[in-house]
């Protein structure tokens, strides 16, 4: 059986719950969409839609300055979209943890999507967030258990990017 | 509330295709995802650019053409999430009233790229009422063939800026890839519109 | 023509154990100067965030009503997160946005306010039903019982004086402001998660 | 305001003897005399934006249509342009942005720095080039040989303006 048959997104979902995570917030995206779908129909978790990622940084930091944990899911696009707002997740040292699905990265068809593929790590590192990458589906379900526990209990902003080798959805923009 | 939302009967690609027919030398510009395979399938055409990323970006660089260009006419073709992503755009046009802007937003209510997931405006956002808050001259959603032929004239000659919501159903329409190279859709775009020698690099 | 310093004050003396969320530039100083407050979040960055910021606060703290104070150019640079709270609906939320249609931290240019864009317009556009224009003092009198006991998401564009009132000393230190606002919100909750 | 009057008129020349037409902008202290001078300009149409992401896109519009632009924003907004400068990235749209700096030399305010010191990193990571002024004198030098390389090289261009050129000032005063 290739690594790429077995679906990473229940086994992240159960570490979600296992967290404590009452708060999610996305711009819907093909590449998490069945975590996104498990979240949406989870009663002990307020997934939020958002018009664009950068509401999502904020939303996550009010969560926790209100006692939740958050979760925020983005598309590698939508990393360069939020980077002036992980400014705030910097100076209040706010608790953060992403996941971020990567295009522009791995087999990509469309040349468009390549500058900020190219670009989402350094730019998550550059706004002071800790980047695990995972390359397999296997890899996903215990990096976002460490990396949850790095953030919420080590107070700090981290994200797992999920590559586009796990994610690719062909050729669809 | 509870007041009663019309049923949505429009389906893309025949708007499209409808207010196309009165294209003559209009700009076009087009919104990633769905709106491009739209505008491609009824033709391919050196005045389209095609946007394939910058979520949020169509109306912005269509006022900018327009501004550029006031004696052309510039259409710009969107998705509705595009255009929730790139919200406050509207209010930067309307305080610009570029006379020779339409914005025509294709909202299927969907995210139709990723798995056709709600969007706001399912949720009771009202784009032409944001539109008409900001300060379009025109801002109509249009629910009817009956109200799309009435909008068509008002699209290429309406003082702007003009805005059109056409509710469209969610519909997955064959895919129509244009050309994708955004160095070549640059080049193919401003030869027709400057000339080769009047644009540098 | 209402002062945005008076109007706040008056806002503020009704808040009881409401929290607060202020947007960058003269909004977190309007708020401080009518006293410094454990359940103050002064955001000094993040233009477009105050909203988003203090809605997953209300998500948060369904009980508290959260109330956004924020200036007319930092809402316009997060536009999109009056959708997002239209259609999420949460009933605790409230946004009071000082229209005093210039930047005023940046040296008074003028916003898009100024030049006809409709914030109570867009924001019932939104899905924010509940939205008002306070132009004057009996405005304000009338709307000072709706900004804490209406239905949320409520939001108010207050027109006030581009007049701008002295700075006074906001803690600044994020990591100070944002502890100190967590642990008076949930005294329960450990340092971390 | 006597030292910033002399700046913003020479790069102003400088933007009028590039053939600048579009000046887009989110009001900015630093840029403030600059934004002035172009609004009281008649051939300059100036274009007040409600985020700084709209500008690069309308910038790309005006250069489709013939036109040179530039973009004045403060270093936050780099944060909100990042995922947009991938549209200029793939067409290879020459761009002009003049970035007033915060967030580094002798700053205040602590919510600046994490931005300020992220631009340079991630405005370098969509393939930007990146030209410091450190000095008031350097300035408007720096603006005219970046326009060239925007405009005749048909590059992405920054212009960083230090803090320290701009005068150490209480900017929130």
């Amino acid at each position: 059986m290739n690594d790429l048959d077995w679906h990473w997104a229940d086994d992240v979902h159960q570490h979600f719950r296992h967290f404590g995570i009452a708060q999610v917030s996305y711009v819907p995206d093909g590449g998490l969409a069945k975590l996104i779908q498990l979240c949406n129909s989870d009663e002990t978790i307020r997934s939020v839609a958002l018009t664009t990622e950068e509401e999502g940084v904020a939303q996550i930091a009010g969560a926790w300055l209100g006692g939740q944990r958050g979760v925020f899911l983005t598309q590698s696009g939508g990393v360069g979209n939020c980077v002036n707002m992980l400014s705030m997740v910097a100076e209040c040292r706010i608790p953060f943890f992403a996941m971020v699905s990567m295009r522009g990265q791995w087999a990509e068809t469309i040349p468009w999507q390549i500058p900020m593929g190219q670009a989402t790590a350094a730019a998550l590192e550059a706004s002071g967030v800790i980047v695990h990458t995972a390359w397999s589906p296997q890899e996903v379900p215990e990096m976002v258990a460490a990396c949850m526990e790095l953030a919420f209990e080590g107070g700090r902003a981290v994200a797992v990017v999920v590559s586009q080798r796990i994610t690719a959805t062909g050729e669809r923009g | 509330m509870s007041i009663a939302i019309p049923k949505i009967t429009l389906a893309r690609r025949p708007v499209v295709t409808k207010i196309l027919e009165s294209r003559k030398d209009e700009l076009l510009i087009t919104g990633l995802g769905a709106p491009t395979w739209d505008v491609a399938s009824v033709s391919d055409h050196q005045n389209n650019f095609y946007l394939w990323g910058g979520m949020g970006g169509a109306v912005s660089t269509g006022l900018g053409l327009a501004l550029a260009k006031p004696e052309r006419r510039v259409l710009v073709f969107t998705g509705d999430g595009e255009m929730l992503m790139g919200l406050g755009s509207l209010a930067t046009v309307a305080v610009q009233k570029p006379k020779n802007f339409a914005v025509i937003v294709l909202d299927n209510e969907r995210y139709g790229e990723t798995g056709m997931q709600k969007t706001a405006t399912a949720s009771g956002v009202d784009l032409s009422l944001v539109a008409r808050g900001v300060g379009f001259h025109i801002a109509r959603t249009i629910w009817t063939e009956d109200e799309l032929s009435e909008a068509i004239n008002e699209i290429y000659s309406a003082h702007g800026p003009v805005f059109y919501d056409v509710k469209v159903q969610p519909s997955d329409d064959p895919m129509v890839l244009p050309e994708k190279d955004g160095l070549t859709l640059k080049h193919r775009f401003q030869e027709e519109l400057l000339g080769r020698k009047n644009y540098k690099v | 023509m209402l002062f945005r310093r008076d109007a706040v004050h008056k806002i503020l003396e009704k808040r009881e154990n409401s929290a607060v969320v202020t947007g960058i530039g003269n909004a977190s100083h309007d708020v401080a100067s009518a006293g410094d407050h454990p359940l103050n979040m002064y955001l000094f960055g993040v233009m477009g965030g105050a909203v988003m910021t203090a809605f997953g606060v209300a998500l948060a703290q369904p009980e508290r009503r959260v109330v956004v104070i924020t200036g007319d150019g930092e809402v316009l640079a997060g536009i999109g997160s009056l959708a997002t709270v239209g259609v999420e609906r949460p009933s605790n939320l409230s946004i009071i946005v000082l229209d005093n249609q210039v930047y005023g931290a940046t040296g008074g240019q003028l916003t898009h306010t100024a030049a006809g864009v409709d914030l109570v317009g867009i924001a019932r556009a939104s899905g924010i039903v509940n939205s008002v224009l306070i132009k004057d003092q009996k405005g304000l009198e009338r709307a000072l019982p709706e900004v804490y006991e209406k239905p949320g998401p409520y939001l108010a564009v207050v027109e006030v004086s581009p007049q701008s009132a002295p700075r006074v000393d906001v803690p600044k230190d994020g990591t100070f402001t944002a502890r100190r606002f967590r642990s008076a919100i949930n005294q329960e909750i450990k340092d971390h998660g | 305001m006597v030292e910033s009057v002399s700046w913003s008129d020479k790069v102003f020349s400088v933007l009028c003897e590039a053939e600048v037409k579009q000046v887009a902008y989110v009001p900015d202290a630093g840029h403030q005399r600059l934004i002035k001078l172009c609004i009281d300009y008649n051939e300059i149409k100036h274009v007040p934006l409600t985020s700084e992401q709209e500008g690069i896109a309308l910038l790309g519009g005006a250069w489709l249509g013939g036109e040179r632009g530039a973009l004045l924003m403060q270093s936050s907004g780099v944060g909100n342009v990042i995922n947009m400068l991938s549209v200029p990235n793939e067409c290879r749209f020459p761009l002009l942005m003049i970035v007033t700096m915060r967030g580094e030399w002798a700053e205040f305010n602590p919510w600046q720095i994490p931005m300020g010191q992220a631009v340079e990193t991630t405005l370098k990571a969509m393939g930007v080039i990146v030209l410091r002024a450190a000095e008031e004198c350097l300035i408007s030098e720096t603006v005219s040989s970046a326009s060239k390389l925007a405009f005749e090289g048909g590059r992405m261009v920054a212009v960083l303006i230090s803090q320290r050129a701009l005068g150490q000032k209480d900017w929130n005063k």
